[in-house]
């Protein structure tokens, strides 16, 4: 198993790579990716930032109870932080098991998890100049004097 | 006792700052630090019931917290 | 979309890169790959055979009936038929959507509906030299005098 | 009239053929072609109701055939 908070672009074919071997039949990478529209509106670039710390051991803790959840699945989890264009990779994970349904099932269990707890944030930066931080679930971009919990 | 607070993307530019030291009473919890740093803040800063993490793990707002731990406010997370 | 039955290596990253656009925000692989072990017999490879016309044709329905089911989604598949050693990779299914539940799901039924009525059979080669036809669903080998249906 | 059928996989290492040609009264049904096979290749190379394909297509055992379909008798499919 590997996890990482990192700084630089995703190989999402290495992290294929880390968890296949000749035990496998089934590997599911899944990866996400920047996308040009949010909530309508033209996005240019995502910045992501991180409490790098705690997110390392909040996702090192996600792939452990997976591989714990779905036995004999090899998990290979990255998450990128930074400024990202669009088009840019900000997780792959990379999940192998014999079969293919464990497979799909830890993938899918990694990227719900990921998304629920580890502390990350992102910026959306706007093709008209501006940039708001983003509140999953919302699908809206929050405002900065009243964010989250409050709303 | 002086406590350390971390801020986090959103709530870091509400506050204006990454990073904030608050002085509480021995024994103060969770839930008496974050409305000890709103007090200061402004109460439209930050929600009144912010997720918190204790030394980097998720707590309850009835966690009591001392003088050396870590206490970062997080705001909603949006990784993935 | 793009759908192929071929006879060299799947090259999985060019079928991401054919689903990928600026509006998809998750892309989904799933790569099957020839195992070292089936029903507790050692495997050192598996040759794949097509009825190749009617596959072709069974696998652009799938892929046609899959972006009709899950709208929005990119869809790419190529099934590899000839001699495979272990660890190669018999099929890749790309599939690339704005949101990372419908690619997920479209996903998992080209694969379910790949192995439910794609015409490909596959013979394993087994470590004590031995051949057998294998038959999905029984998780064993079929004999050769009385295959499939009548058993 | 003579019908042209394709057999595959372990089917095709049963009968000892990948093509054979089968003569059969015009008008005959899918399901009559497969008993014309099994009469003349034995009973224990193909199981009583296989899958069959019919231009490309699978086929119920009700289809009509005509002379220039093509047949195809088809093992349980393993791919993917």
């Amino acid at each position: 198993m590997h996890s990482a908070i990192v700084e630089r672009p995703i190989e999402a074919a290495r992290l294929m790579t880390r968890v296949s071997d000749a035990s496998c039949g089934a590997v599911v990478l899944f990866v996400g990716t920047v996308r040009d529209r949010n909530s309508g509106r033209a996005v240019t670039g995502i910045e992501y930032s991180a409490y790098r710390e705690m997110a390392e051991r909040e996702l090192a803790a996600i792939v452990a109870d997976a591989e714990a959840r779905f036995p004999g699945v090899h998990l290979a989890v990255e998450h990128r932080i930074g400024y990202l264009a669009l088009g840019e990779a900000s997780i792959a994970i990379a999940a192998a098991h014999a079969h293919r349904a464990l497979a799909y099932d830890a993938s899918r269990h990694v990227i719900e998890e990921t998304k629920r707890r580890v502390p990350i944030w992102k910026r959306e930066h706007y093709a008209d100049g501006t940039r708001e931080w983003v509140h999953a679930g919302s699908g809206r971009a929050a405002s900065a004097a009243l964010p989250g919990a409050a709303r | 006792m002086t406590v350390r607070v971390l801020l986090f993307a959103s709530y870091a530019d509400a506050v204006g700052a990454a990073e904030i030291h608050v002085d509480v009473p021995d024994g103060t919890t969770v839930r008496d630090l974050v409305a000890a740093v709103r007090a200061r803040h402004g109460p439209d800063r930050l929600p009144p019931a912010p997720m918190v993490a204790v030394n980097q793990r998720y707590a309850s707002h009835d966690t009591s917290v001392s003088a050396g731990d870590e206490i970062a406010i997080i705001p909603p997370v949006a990784g993935g």
